[in-house]
C-alpha cells in the first residue's frame, strides 16, 4: 500500500516537471506529424495527431508552451480581433463557447485553416508547433478550470482577470474601473 | 422604401402605398463571408442610394452593385475592394453627375484609404484616390492649393512617413462623400493613420485624418486640410460635415461646417480649405486648442501616447466625440451635433503588418468621463462657435441626427427615440424602441400624403457591438475597449432591426 | 586625454592578461573619448587602492614577527603599551577618510564630465528585445529614418545619443570599448551618449541577465570616418535590392509566402513583420543572430534551416522548408546586401 | 482570586555536584530515539543540525559552482543547456545566500551564544526549532524543484519583469519567491531569539562592555535581519501575488514600477551583505583575540565600528542600481555612502592589525584563515571601493570583475573567517580537536585556489565579460582564462574537500581537546566539551570581558536556581543585573507540526491562493497544540 | 553523540543522493518511454523488429547504428540521433513518410545517391523508422 | 573547573514582568519586524503615488465609512486594552476574565467591518497597482487583526480552564495586550494613507 502510494507520488511529481520541461525545439518528424489532424468532414473535431499524446499534450500542460501560445497571441494580432478574448470584430473566446468546436484540434485547425466569416488562414504565417502553442493557449482562455500551467497577467494593460483564475463562469466580475 | 440588411446585405423593397408596407422584392448578393471579419466596427452599411431608376449599394465584401429599383432585378456587380488586403466597404455611395463615387473602409487593417468615381451606367473604374502614399496616387498635381504651408511638398503622401508605412497607413474613405454642386467639388474626409500605435507612425501621417477637397471629374486634389496630422489617438476625420452658404461675419461664403471626433467643429472655407474657426463642443483634454494661423492643432505633451506607456484619460477617446450625422437647423445657424463623450486609456503596443490581419497596436479602454454622462445632444451656435444647449444622454449617441421644422430627432443606444425642441433642447416626446438606435432618422412624405418620420432601430456599430452575445463583457479591451464604458448597455429585447415610421400631426 | 601617462599601468595589466579578450569588447582598449576617461579613473583607483592594499599586506606580514609556536599565557593588560598602536590606529583611519574623499570627489567629476549634451549628436533609438538589438536612426524627416538590427555605424568624432527602450525585460546596453554601460528598462527610458575618436569595430552585450539566450545578445558598433558613415547611411535607406538571380527570386517568393514574411521587415517587399529583425540589408551586417555566426550564405541558410539548435529559446521558429527552398531562401538572404 | 501558591523548591545550592549534574541532566537531556530527536530544543543539538546542514548546502552549492565551471572553461561548451545554465547559477546563489551563508551565521550564534552569554538554552528554544525545520523544509523545496527541473532560473535577484507572470511561465520564480519566504520565516525567528538571549539572558555582571564581541557582532547583525529582511519578505510576496493573483506592483502599464523590485530587493540585499560579513567580523576578533594572547585592542571602536556598519548597511542599496538611469545627484550621494562603509571596516582592519602587532600571535590553522581572510577581504574591500563608484561602476557593473569583488568579499571575508571559526570551536562541539596538519593544507588549498580562481575574474570583467552568461563566443578570446580559472576551481574544490573529509574524521578520530584546548578567555570554554545539556551546572558571574583569562584559579558562579525543571537566568539590558529566574520550555514536537503546516501551507499557496486560508487552520492547530499549558513545572511562575 | 549526529547527518545525505539519484534515473526511463511511444506514433511502425531487419537487410554494414550489436559501417553516415536531424539524405525533410520512402527507394528522390534500395517493405521500413526515430 | 559561588540568585521572582520578561522582549522583536513590514509597505504606496500621473488611480477616493468606523472601534477598544493588562499586572482573574471576553469582542468586529472596507475600495487588487497595494495594505493588517483575535481567543479560553490562574498566563495576557496596541498602532498611519492621502 505504502509503496503504491509512493509511486503515485513519484508519478504526479513526474507530471508536475513535465509541466514544467521547456523544450525549445521539436523533433522535424514530430513537428511535421503534428500537422496531421483528422478533422470530422464539418471541419469541426475528430482526431488529434497521435504523437500528441505520445508528447503527453504538452500545448495544453506545459507552462512555458502556453506562455509561448500567449506572447504568440499577442505578436500575430490575434488581439486585434479578438480582443483579449472578450473579442470585438471576433468573437469572445472567454466564455469557453466555440463555433467551432472546444477540443484542442479544432482550434488548431480554426488557426491554420481559418473559418468562414472571417477568421483568416495563418498556415503560412505561423509554423505547426507555433499554432499548437497558440491553440494551446486560447483554449485556456475559455476553459471551465483554471490550469495550474495557465500564465496570469501581461505586463501591459489589465483588461480581464487572468487565465488562471478559471472557471470562466459568470462569478468573476468583470474589473471595475 | 428600400431596405439594406447588414451583411450578408438583403435588399428589400417595401411599398408604402399599401398598408403594413408589404415587401415588393427581395435581393440577396452572394457574399464572401471572410468580409465579416475584416470590418472594424460591425457589419454595418450607411445604406443604398437609388437614382435614375437604380439602386446602388457597397456590399461589405468590396463589391459595388446596381440593381433596378423596380424589379430588383441585378443590373451589374462589380468589385472594387479588396478583401485581402483588409478593405471593406462600408459607406454609402454618392451619385452625382453620373458617377458612382465610393471609398474604403479597413484603417483596423492597414488598408490605404481611396476614393473612386463609377460610371454610373456600367460599373466602369474612371478613376482611384488614395490617401496616402506619392503625389501620382494621391491625385495631387499642379491644382493642389492647400491653404497651410505645412501641406506643402513633394511627395508628402510619403515623404511624412517611416519608410513604407504608408503602403498600410489607413487613412481610408470610410464616411459620407459630399458633393457640392455649387463649387462643382467634391468632399471627403480620410481616416486615422494605421497603426493605432502612433510609435509606428511617426511623421504628420499625410494625408490621413483630414479633409480632401477633389475634382470629381478627374478625382484630383483641390485642397487638403489636415485635421489632426499624427493621429495618436485613432481619431480620423471621415465624416467630411456639411457644406452651408450663409453669412460668416458679415460676408457671405460657402462654409464646410466639420464637426470631428477629436471634439471641435471646424468651420472651413470649402473653397480654399482655411479654418475659420475651431472650438471645442464638449469636453477635450488632449489637445489645447487649434492655432487658426497655421491650423495646427495644439497638443498636450502629458497626454500623448507613447510606446510601451500608458495614456489615461484621453478625451475624447475612442470613437471620437462624435461619429454620426450632425443636422443643421433650418436657418443654418445651429448645428445639432450627436456627441460621444467617452474618454479613453490607451496603451500602444507593437504590431506587426500581417496582410489581412488587424493591423492595430493598441490596448484601449473606453471610459466614462468623470460626470458619468456618456452622451449628449448639442446645439451648437455656429457663427458664435459655443453651445446653446445640451441635451445630456446616459448613453453615447451613436446615430444621426434630424431636424425637422423646429423638432430635433434623434435615437439612442438603449432604444429612445426623442423629439426635442430646437430652440430649448426640452424634450417634446420619447419612444422606446426594440432595439437601440444607430441609424439616421429619415422624413418623407407618404403616399397618402402625410408626413412621416422613420427610423431602423437594430443595435450595432462601434458602440453596438457591446451588445452583442459575442462581446464578453468581462474584458474590458473588448471591442476596442467600448466594452469597458458600455457595462450597462442592455441588451436590445429584439436583437433584429425593426423599422418604425411615426405619422407627424 | 590629459592624463595618457597613467594608461601605462593599465597597459601593463593588458599585456599580464594576454589572453583575457578582444580590444573590441573591453574597458582597457577605449575607442572614445569616455572609456577613455573611464579607463583612467579606473587606473587611478587600481593604483591608489592597491598602494593602500600593500601597505595593510604589508602591516599584516609584519604582525608575524612575535609569532610563537605555541600557545602561551596571555599578555597581561598593560595601558602604556597600547599608545603607539592607538595612534598608528588614528592615523591609519584619517588616511582612509582622506582618501575615500578624494576618491569620491574624482568619480564625482569623472560622472560630470561624462554627461555633456550635445545638440549635433547623431540620434539612435535602441529596443532591446529577447535576444536580439534593433536600431532605428532618427531623422527629422521620418521617411529618412531607418532600421538595422544588431550592427550600427557611427561616424568618427560625432557624439551618438542612444534613446534606450526595452519592450519586455530589462536589459543593459554596453559598449565596454567605448563607454560603460546604461539599462533598458520597461516603462522607463533612459538614453547614453557617446563618441568613437578612433575608426574600429567596436562590440556590445547586454550586461543585464534577460533569459535563456542572455550570453549570445550582442551587437557591433563600426567607427567610420564621416564620409563612409555617410555613405552608409544613404545605403541603409535604399530599399532592398531586386534579386539578381533566378535562385533568389524563387527565394524571395518563398520568403514573402512562408512564415518569414510574418515577422521580418524587408523594405521594398511585402513583408513588414516587426517581431523579429529587419533583414533589408541582412548580407551587409558582419553577423547575423545578434553576434552569433559571422554572415555567410552557409551561416544564413544554418541559421534558417535549424535555428533552435544554433541559438535555443530564441524565437525565431523551424520554418519547415524543403531542401531547395532553403537554398532559394540563403541565396535571396546573401543577395541583401 | 488570586494566583495559585508556590510550591516548595528545590534549589541547587542544596545539592553536590554530582548530584546536581543528574538532576540537570535528568531535566534537560534529549533522550535517545527519533521522536525525542524530532522534539529536541537544546540549542546546541538544533546549532549543531543547523551548521551541519548549512554545510550540505555549502557543499551542494560548490557542486553547482563547479559544474558551472565546467561549461565555461571551454567557449560554446555544451556541457549543460543554457536553461539548465540558468537554472544551476539562480540555485547557486539563492541556495548560498539564503540556504548557507545566512543560517550558517546563525547557526554558529544558536550554538555559541548562549554558551558565550552564560545561559542554559536560547530564547524561545521552541521557536528555535521551528525556525530549524522552517530552513530545512524551504532547502528541500528549492532542491527538490531542482532536480525535477522546476528550479529557478531568474537570478537570485529575480529581477521583473524576467521573474513576472509574462516573462517567468511555470512554477520556477514562485519557488524561488516560496523558498525566500521560508529562510526569511526561520532567520528573523532566529534574530529575535538572538537579540532577546543577547539582551536578557547574559551572565550577571556582563555589562555592556562586556560583551564577546561575537556576540556584539550577532546582536547587530540579527537587528540588521529584523529590518532588512521583511523588505525581501514585501518584495518577493508582491512578486508572488503578481505572478498568481495578477497583482500589479510591478507592471508599469498599470501604474506598478520596474525598479521597485530592485529598490525592495536591494533595501534587503545590501544589509544582507553584512548579515553575512558582520557575524565573520565576530568571528575574527574571537580568533585574533585567542591567537594573539592579547585582549583586543580597540574593543570600544570596534564595537562603534560594528554598529557603525549595520546603521551604514541600510545607506547603499542604490549602489547597486548605478546603471538603472537614478537621478544623478542621487547617484552621488549613494557614492560617497558606499565609500563611507569602508571605514568602520578600516577601523576593524586596524584594530586586528594593531591586536595582531602587539601581541604574540600563535599561527594555529584558525589564525591561518584569519591571515588569508586578512589577504582576500581587502582586496575585496578595495574593489568595493571602486564599485562604489558611479563611473567606475558603468563600466564593471554585471561583469566578471563584480563577480570577483563580491566573492572576494564573501568567501574571503565570510567563509574564511567561518572555516577559522570551525577548526576554532569544533573541539567546543564535539570534544575533539581538528587536525592541524590537514587544516594547514585545506588553508592553503582554499587559499591558493580561490585566488587563482577569482583574481582572473577582475580582469575578465575589465575585458568585457559579462556575468550570467552560459557561455561566450570562441572568439572572445576569453578562453583560455577562463579554462585558467576552471583549473583553479578544481584546486579550491579540492580544498574544500579536504575540510569535509577532516571533519568528517575528526568527530571520530581527532585528537581529544579538553575543555579548553585554545586557552580561550570567553565563557563558552568554561564549561566542558561538549557542553553538557544544560550547559553550566551554576550559571557564572562575570567581572571582566575575558573572565577565563582575569580568574584563571575558579570562575564565579551563581546558584540558587531550581534543577528540578528548565530554569534560566533573566537579566537586565544594560548592566546585566539579574532580574528573575525564568523558566524555559521543555521539549515539543510542536513546533515540528507547525513547521509542516507551515510548509504546506506556503507550498499549496504557488498553486492556489486559497490555500492561505484553508492551509492556516492547521497551522492554527499546531500553534495552538505549541503554546497550550500541559500542566508541566515550566509552567510554575 | 558528535560522532553519532555525524553519522546520521552521513546517512541523511546519502539517502538523500539516493532519492536524488532514483528521481532522476526514473524521469530519465519515464523519458525513454515516452519517446517510444513517439516514435510509434510517428511512423506507425515497431522498434522491436528493426534490429534484425537492420541487419538483414545490410544496413548494418554501411551505418553504425546505436544499439544493433556489429553496426558500425563506416560507408555512410551514423543513424544515431536521427530524429533531431532536419533533413534526411540531404535531401528530404526530415519527416517519417520521407524517412519511410527514402528507406525504401533512396534512388527515387536523390537518383544519384550511393545508398540501394534494398527490397525492405514500407511495413519494415516503417518498423526501421520506429527504430531510428528511437535512438 | 573550579567553582566560586559569588551570587544567590534564589530569591528573584519567578518569570519577571513586563521588560523584565524575555516574552516581553519577543513581542517586541516581532513588532519591530512587522512594523518595517509594514513601514515598507506604506512606503510603496507612496512611491506609487509619486510615479502616478493621477492619485487614486483609475477610481475614485475609497468609502471613509467602513475604515473610520474601524478605526474608531480599534481606538475605542484601547481603553479596555489597557485596562486588561492593568487587571493582569495585579492578577486580578476574575476582572481579566471579563476583560478578555470584551476583548474578544473588540477583536471580531474590526474583522467584519473589514470585510465591508474591501468593496469601499472601488477597486480590484487586479486593476491597477494602486488596487494591488490597498489590497495588500488591508490584507496584512487583517492578517495581523486575525493571528491576534485567535491569540485573544485562544487566551480567553485558556483563562477559563485551570491553567488560568497563572502568572505565566497573566503575562501572556499582558503581552497580547501590548501586540493589540501594536496592531492599533500600525492601522492609524495606514487608515491615513489609504483613506485620507488620495483626498489631499
Amino acid at each position: 500500500m505504502t509503496r503504491r502510494l509512493l509511486i503515485l507520488a513519484g508519478l504526479l511529481a513526474l507530471a508536475a516537471c513535465k509541466r514544467e520541461q521547456r523544450e525549445v525545439r521539436l523533433d522535424p518528424p514530430a513537428l511535421d506529424a503534428l500537422d496531421q489532424v483528422a478533422l470530422m468532414p464539418n471541419g469541426i473535431g475528430g482526431a488529434p495527431p497521435d504523437v500528441l499524446p505520445a508528447l503527453g499534450r504538452p500545448y495544453e500542460t506545459n507552462a512555458y508552451q502556453l506562455s509561448q501560445g500567449k506572447r504568440l497571441y499577442g505578436w500575430f494580432n490575434c488581439t486585434g480581433c479578438h480582443a483579449n478574448g472578450g473579442g470585438n470584430v471576433g468573437p469572445a473566446l472567454m466564455e469557453g463557447w466555440w463555433r467551432y468546436g472546444p477540443d484542442v484540434q479544432s482550434i488548431f485547425a480554426s488557426i491554420r485553416d481559418g473559418r468562414p466569416h472571417g477568421m483568416p488562414a495563418f498556415k503560412d504565417k505561423l509554423t505547426t508547433e507555433q499554432i499548437w502553442q497558440l491553440a494551446g493557449y486560447v483554449q485556456t482562455i475559455g476553459t471551465y478550470a483554471a490550469k495550474t500551467a495557465a500564465p496570469t497577467r501581461n505586463d501591459e494593460m489589465q483588461s480581464r482577470p487572468s487565465e488562471s483564475r478559471g472557471p470562466a463562469g459568470a462569478d468573476i466580475a468583470p474589473p471595475s474601473r | 422604401m428600400v431596405v439594406l440588411t447588414p451583411f450578408p446585405h438583403a435588399l428589400f423593397a417595401l411599398d408604402l402605398s399599401r398598408p403594413g408596407a408589404p415587401v415588393k422584392w427581395r435581393f440577396v448578393p452572394e457574399a464572401d463571408g471572410g468580409a465579416e471579419g475584416l470590418a472594424c466596427c460591425d457589419t454595418i452599411n450607411a445604406g443604398p442610394v437609388i437614382a435614375d431608376g437604380k439602386v446602388y449599394f457597397n456590399s461589405l465584401d468590396g463589391h459595388t452593385i446596381a440593381l433596378d429599383v423596380a424589379t430588383g432585378t441585378m443590373v451589374w456587380n462589380v468589385r472594387t475592394a479588396s478583401l485581402d488586403r483588409g478593405e471593406t466597404l462600408t459607406g454609402a455611395p454618392l451619385i452625382a453627375d453620373g458617377k458612382i463615387f465610393i471609398g474604403n473602409s479597413g484603417d483596423d487593417f492597414g488598408a490605404r484609404g481611396w476614393i473612386a468615381a463609377l460610371d454610373a451606367q456600367s460599373g466602369h473604374e474612371l478613376w482611384r484616390r488614395f490617401s496616402t502614399g506619392p503625389d501620382d496616387n494621391v491625385g495631387i498635381g499642379p491644382g493642389f492649393q492647400p491653404f497651410y504651408a505645412h501641406d506643402h511638398g513633394q511627395n508628402l503622401g510619403a515623404a511624412s512617413w517611416p519608410p513604407s508605412g504608408w503602403q498600410h497607413g489607413g487613412g481610408s474613405v470610410s464616411g459620407t462623400i459630399l458633393f457640392d454642386p455649387v463649387l462643382h467639388l467634391l468632399f471627403h474626409g480620410t481616416g486615422h493613420p494605421a497603426p493605432w500605435n502612433p510609435d509606428q507612425h511617426d511623421g504628420d501621417n499625410k494625408w490621413t485624418s483630414g479633409l480632401f477637397a477633389r475634382d470629381p471629374e478627374d478625382g484630383m486634389a483641390k485642397w487638403f486640410d489636415q485635421i489632426d496630422p499624427h493621429d495618436l489617438f485613432a481619431l480620423g476625420s471621415a465624416e467630411p460635415g456639411l457644406a452651408i452658404d450663409r453669412d460668416w461675419h458679415g460676408a457671405a461664403r460657402h462654409l464646410l461646417i466639420h464637426p470631428d471626433p477629436d471634439g471641435y467643429v471646424y468651420v472651413l472655407d470649402r473653397a480654399n480649405g482655411q479654418v475659420l474657426s475651431a472650438a471645442p463642443f464638449t469636453t477635450v483634454n488632449a489637445t489645447r486648442g487649434v492655432d487658426l494661423a497655421t491650423g495646427e492643432l495644439r497638443r498636450d505633451s502629458n497626454r500623448a501616447s507613447r510606446f510601451g506607456t500608458m495614456t489615461r484619460d484621453v478625451c475624447p477617446g475612442w470613437p471620437g466625440a462624435t461619429a454620426a450625422h450632425s443636422a443643421p437647423s433650418a436657418d443654418g445657424r445651429l448645428l445639432f451635433i450627436p456627441v460621444s463623450r467617452l474618454c479613453m486609456d490607451m496603451e500602444a503596443r507593437n504590431v506587426s503588418y500581417i496582410e489581412g490581419t488587424a493591423f492595430v497596436g493598441a490596448n484601449v479602454r473606453a471610459k466614462s468621463p468623470a460626470d458619468g454622462l456618456r452622451g449628449a445632444l448639442v446645439a451648437w451656435d455656429i457663427e458664435a462657435a459655443k453651445p446653446v444647449w445640451t441635451v445630456p444622454e446616459p448613453f453615447p449617441l451613436a446615430g444621426g441626427v434630424l431636424a425637422l421644422g423646429g423638432v430635433v430627432f434623434y435615437g439612442t443606444l438603449d432604444g429612445w427615440f426623442k423629439a426635442v425642441d430646437a430652440e430649448s433642447g426640452r424634450t417634446l416626446w420619447q419612444f422606446h424602441a426594440a432595439s437601440g438606435i444607430i441609424g439616421d432618422p429619415i422624413a418623407y412624405r407618404g403616399p397618402d400624403g402625410r408626413p412621416y418620420v422613420a427610423v431602423l432601430a437594430g443595435l450595432g456599430g462601434s458602440f453596438g457591438m457591446v451588445a452583442k452575445s459575442s462581446i464578453d463583457k468581462r474584458d474590458a479591451t473588448a471591442a476596442n475597449g467600448l466594452a469597458n464604458a458600455l457595462q450597462d448597455l442592455p441588451e436590445p429585447s429584439d436583437p433584429s432591426g425593426t423599422l418604425y415610421a411615426f405619422g407627424l400631426p | 586625454m590629459t592624463a595618457r601617462p597613467l594608461r601605462l599601468p593599465a597597459l601593463a595589466a593588458v599585456l599580464a592578461c594576454g589572453g583575457c579578450g578582444t580590444p573590441w569588447q573591453s574597458a582597457l582598449h577605449p575607442g572614445g573619448a569616455q572609456a577613455g576617461g573611464l579607463l583612467d579613473l579606473i587606473t587611478i583607483f587600481t593604483a591608489v587602492c592597491g598602494i593602500v592594499w600593500l601597505l595593510v599586506m604589508i602591516v599584516t606580514l609584519l604582525t608575524l614577527r612575535r609569532r610563537r609556536a605555541g600557545i602561551e599565557a596571555p599578555l597581561p593588560r598593560d595601558e602604556g603599551t597600547e599608545r603607539r598602536p592607538r595612534r598608528a590606529v588614528q592615523a591609519a583611519v584619517a588616511t582612509t577618510v582622506v582618501i575615500i574623499a578624494g576618491l569620491t570627489l574624482l568619480s564625482f567629476f569623472v560622472t560630470r564630465g561624462l554627461t555633456a549634451d550635445d545638440p549635433q549628436a547623431l540620434v539612435v533609438r535602441v529596443r532591446a528585445y529577447q535576444w536580439w538589438w534593433e536600431f532605428t536612426y532618427q531623422d527629422p524627416r521620418p521617411d529618412q529614418a531607418f532600421t538595422v538590427a544588431n550592427e550600427i555605424h557611427v561616424p568618427v568624432g560625432r557624439p551618438v545619443r542612444f534613446l534606450l527602450e526595452a519592450p519586455d525585460v530589462i536589459h543593459s546596453f554596453w559598449v565596454p570599448s567605448l563607454a560603460g554601460k546604461q539599462d533598458l528598462i520597461p516603462g522607463r527610458s533612459n538614453e547614453i551618449t557617446l563618441v568613437a575618436d578612433q575608426p574600429g569595430v567596436y562590440r556590445g552585450q547586454c550586461a543585464q541577465f534577460c533569459g535563456l539566450q542572455h550570453a549570445h545578445m550582442a551587437f557591433l558598433v563600426i567607427a567610420e570616418p564621416p564620409d563612409r558613415f555617410a555613405a552608409w547611411q544613404v545605403a541603409q535607406r535604399q530599399p532592398a535590392p531586386e534579386p539578381a538571380t533566378d535562385e533568389a527570386s524563387v527565394g524571395r517568393r518563398i520568403f514573402l509566402a512562408r512564415q518569414c514574411a510574418a515577422c521580418h521587415t524587408i523594405q521594398g517587399t511585402t513583408a513588414s513583420g516587426t517581431l523579429g529583425p529587419d533583414l533589408t540589408h541582412v548580407a551587409s551586417r558582419r553577423y547575423i543572430a545578434a553576434g552569433l555566426l559571422p554572415t555567410t550564405r552557409g551561416s544564413l541558410a544554418a541559421w534558417t534551416a535549424d535555428p533552435q539548435t544554433l541559438k535555443p529559446g530564441n524565437n525565431m521558429p523551424m520554418v519547415p522548408l524543403g531542401s531547395d527552398e532553403l537554398s532559394a531562401v540563403s541565396a535571396y538572404l546573401t543577395s541583401l546586401r | 482570586m488570586s494566583v495559585a501558591p508556590e510550591e516548595p523548591e528545590v534549589l541547587d545550592r542544596r545539592l553536590d555536584a554530582a548530584a546536581l549534574d543528574r538532576r540537570l541532566d535528568a531535566v534537560w537531556q534529549t533522550p535517545r530515539g527519533l521522536w525525542a530527536a524530532l522534539a529536541t530544543v537544546d540549542h546546541k543539538i538544533i546549532g549543531r543540525r543547523y551548521i551541519a546542514t548549512a554545510f550540505v548546502f555549502l557543499a551542494l552549492g560548490g557542486l553547482l559552482a563547479v559544474a558551472m565551471r565546467l561549461q565555461l572553461a571551454r567557449p560554446e561548451a555544451r556541457v549543460m543547456s543554457a536553461d539548465r545554465y540558468n537554472q544551476v547559477f539562480t540555485m547557486h546563489g539563492a541556495n548560498m545566500m539564503f540556504l548557507f551563508a545566512v543560517p550558517v551565521m546563525e547557526a554558529m550564534a544558536v550554538y555559541l551564544v548562549p554558551l558565550m552569554v552564560g545561559t542554559r538554552n536560547i530564547a524561545f528554544p521552541r521557536l528555535n526549532a521551528f525556525s530549524y525545520w522552517m530552513y530545512v523544509a524551504g532547502g528541500i523545496v528549492l532542491w527538490g524543484a531542482f532536480v525535477f527541473d522546476m528550479g529557478p532560473d531568474i537570478g537570485w535577484f529575480a529581477y521583473v519583469p524576467l521573474s513576472g507572470p509574462q516573462y517567468a511561465p511555470g512554477k520556477r520564480a514562485d519557488i524561488w519567491a516560496q523558498m525566500i519566504t521560508f529562510t526569511e520565516v526561520s532567520a528573523l525567528a532566529v534574530a529575535v531569539e538572538l537579540v532577546v538571549t543577547i539582551f536578557k539572558q547574559r551572565a550577571p555582571g556582563m555589562s555592556l562592555d562586556r560583551i564577546p564581541l561575537f556576540v556584539w557582532s550577532m546582536l547587530v547583525t540579527s537587528f540588521l535581519i529584523i529590518i532588512a529582511m521583511p523588505a525581501i519578505m514585501v518584495a518577493s510576496t508582491s512578486l508572488i501575488l503578481d505572478r498568481l493573483i495578477g497583482t500589479h506592483f510591478f507592471n508599469p502599464a498599470e501604474g506598478g514600477d520596474v525598479l521597485l523590485w530592485q529598490h525592495l530587493f536591494w533595501f534587503f540585499g545590501h544589509p544582507e551583505v553584512y548579515i553575512i560579513f558582520l557575524p565573520a567580523v565576530g568571528m575574527v576578533s574571537t580568533l585574533v583575540v585567542t591567537f594573539s594572547r592579547r585582549p583586543v585592542f580597540g574593543y570600544l571602536g570596534l564595537v562603534l565600528a560594528v554598529i557603525s556598519t549595520g546603521i551604514l548597511a541600510f545607506g547603499l542599496w542604490v549602489h547597486h542600481m548605478f546603471v538603472t538611469g537614478l537621478p544623478r545627484l542621487g547617484e552621488s550621494f549613494f557614492t560617497g555612502s558606499s565609500m563611507a562603509i569602508a571605514i568602520p571596516s578600516g577601523v576593524q582592519i586596524f584594530c586586528w592589525l594593531a591586536t595582531l602587532w602587539s601581541g604574540r600571535p600563535v599561527l594555529k590553522v584558525p589564525l591561518l584563515f584569519v591571515y588569508a581572510f586578512l589577504f582576500t577581504f581587502v582586496m575585496g574591500g578595495m574593489t568595493g571601493v571602486m564599485v562604489a563608484s558611479v563611473p567606475f561602476d558603468t563600466q564593471v557593473h554585471d561583469t566578471y570583475f563584480v563577480v570577483a569583488h563580491f566573492h572576494y568579499v564573501l568567501v574571503g571575508g565570510a567563509v574564511f573567517p567561518l572555516m577559522g571559526a570551525v577548526y576554532y570551536w569544533f573541539p567546543k562541539i564535539t570534544g575533539r580537536l581538528m587536525s592541524e596538519r590537514v587544516g594547514r593544507w585545506v588553508a592553503g588549498l582554499v587559499f591558493v585556489g580561490f585566488n587563482l580562481t577569482f583574481f582572473p575574474m577582475h580582469l575578465l570583467g575589465l575585458a568585457g565579460m559579462p556575468r550570467r552568461v552560459y557561455t561566450y563566443p570562441a572568439e572572445m578570446q576569453w578562453g583560455s582564462v577562463n579554462l585558467f580559472i576552471s583549473l583553479s576551481a578544481l584546486v579550491l574544490a579540492s580544498g574544500f574537500l579536504l575540510f569535509f573529509w577532516d571533519a568528517f574524521r575528526s568527530l571520530r578520530h581527532g585528537i581529544p581537546a579538553g575543555d579548553n584546548p585554545w586557552d580561550a578567555p570567553t565563557l563558552e570554554w568554561a564549561t566542558s566539551s561538549p557542553p553538557p545539556s544544560y550547559n553550566f551546572a551554576r550559571l557564572p558571574v562575570v567581572s571582566s570581558a575575558y573572565p577565563l583569562w582575569d580568574e584563571r584559579d575558579a570562575l564565579s558562579v551563581a546558584t540558587g536556581l531550581r534543577p528540578d525543571r528548565r530554569e534560566v537566568l533573566v537579566s537586565s539590558v544594560a548592566d546585566a543585573r539579574p532580574e528573575a529566574r525564568e523558566s524555559s520550555p521543555r521539549n515539543s514536537i510542536w513546533p515540528l507540526w507547525t513547521a509542516i503546516a507551515t510548509s504546506i501551507m506556503l507550498v499549496w499557496s504557488i498553486f492556489t491562493p486559497w490555500a492561505v486560508v484553508w492551509g492556516s487552520i492547521p497551522i492554527a492547530t499546531a500553534l495552538i497544540g505549541w503554546f497550550w499549558p500541559k500542566g508541566v513545572p515550566e509552567d510554575d511562575a | 553523540m558528535a560522532a553519532r549526529a555525524g553519522i546520521s547527518l552521513l546517512v541523511g545525505i546519502a539517502a538523500a543522493a539516493v532519492v536524488g539519484l532514483a528521481c532522476v534515473a526514473w524521469s530519465a526511463a519515464e523519458r525513454r518511454v515516452g519517446i517510444g511511444q513517439e516514435a510509434k506514433a510517428l511512423t506507425g511502425g515497431d522498434a522491436e523488429r528493426a534490429p534484425d531487419l537492420l541487419t538483414r537487410y545490410g544496413c548494418a554494414g554501411c551505418h553504425t547504428i546505436p544499439g544493433v550489436p556489429g553496426a558500425d559501417g563506416k560507408v555512410g553516415p551514423a543513424l544515431s540521433g536521427l530524429r533531431e536531424r532536419v533533413y534526411v539524405g540531404g535531401v528530404l525533410r526530415n519527416t517519417a513518410g520521407n524517412l519511410v520512402a527514402w528507406i525504401v527507394d533512396p534512388h527515387r528522390v536523390s537518383p544519384r545517391s550511393a545508398m540501394p534500395a534494398t527490397g525492405i517493405t514500407e511495413a519494415e521500413a516503417r518498423d526501421i523508422a520506429a527504430y531510428l526515430y528511437q535512438h | 573547573m573550579n567553582e566560586r559561588i559569588v551570587l544567590d540568585v534564589s530569591h528573584l521572582t519567578l518569570h519577571g514582568k513586563s521588560s523584565a520578561s524575555v516574552t516581553w522582549w519577543g513581542t517586541f522583536a516581532f513588532m519591530l519586524l512587522e512594523g518595517t513590514g509594514f513601514a515598507l509597505l506604506i512606503a510603496v504606496y507612496l512611491y506609487l503615488e509619486s510615479l502616478a500621473s493621477e492619485w487614486p488611480l483609475g477610481a475614485p477616493p475609497p468609502d471613509l465609512g467602513p475604515g473610520s468606523v474601524l478605526t474608531a472601534v480599534l481606538i475605542a477598544s484601547l481603553v479596555p486594552n489597557y485596562l486588561i493588562a492593568r487587571w493582569a499586572e495585579q492578577e486580578n482573574l476574575h476582572k481579566v476574565r471579563i476583560g478578555i471576553v470584551i476583548m474578544t469582542v473588540l477583536g471580531i468586529v474590526p474583522v467584519v467591518l473589514r470585510f465591508y472596507e474591501f468593496p469601499a475600495l472601488h477597486i480590484s487588487w487586479d486593476s491597477n497597482a494602486y488596487g494591488s497595494i490597498l489590497w495588500a495594505l488591508l490584507g496584512l493588517h487583517l492578517t495581523h487583526l486575525v493571528t491576534d483575535l485567535g491569540d485573544t481567543v485562544v487566551l480567553a479560553i485558556l483563562m477559563f480552564t485551570r491553567h488560568g490562574a497563572n502568572k505565566r498566563r497573566l503575562g501572556d495576557i499582558q503581552d497580547n495586550a501590548l501586540y493589540w496596541n501594536f496592531v492599533v498602532a500600525t492601522w492609524l498611519p495606514i487608515y491615513v494613507c489609504i483613506y485620507w492621502v488620495p483626498r489631499l
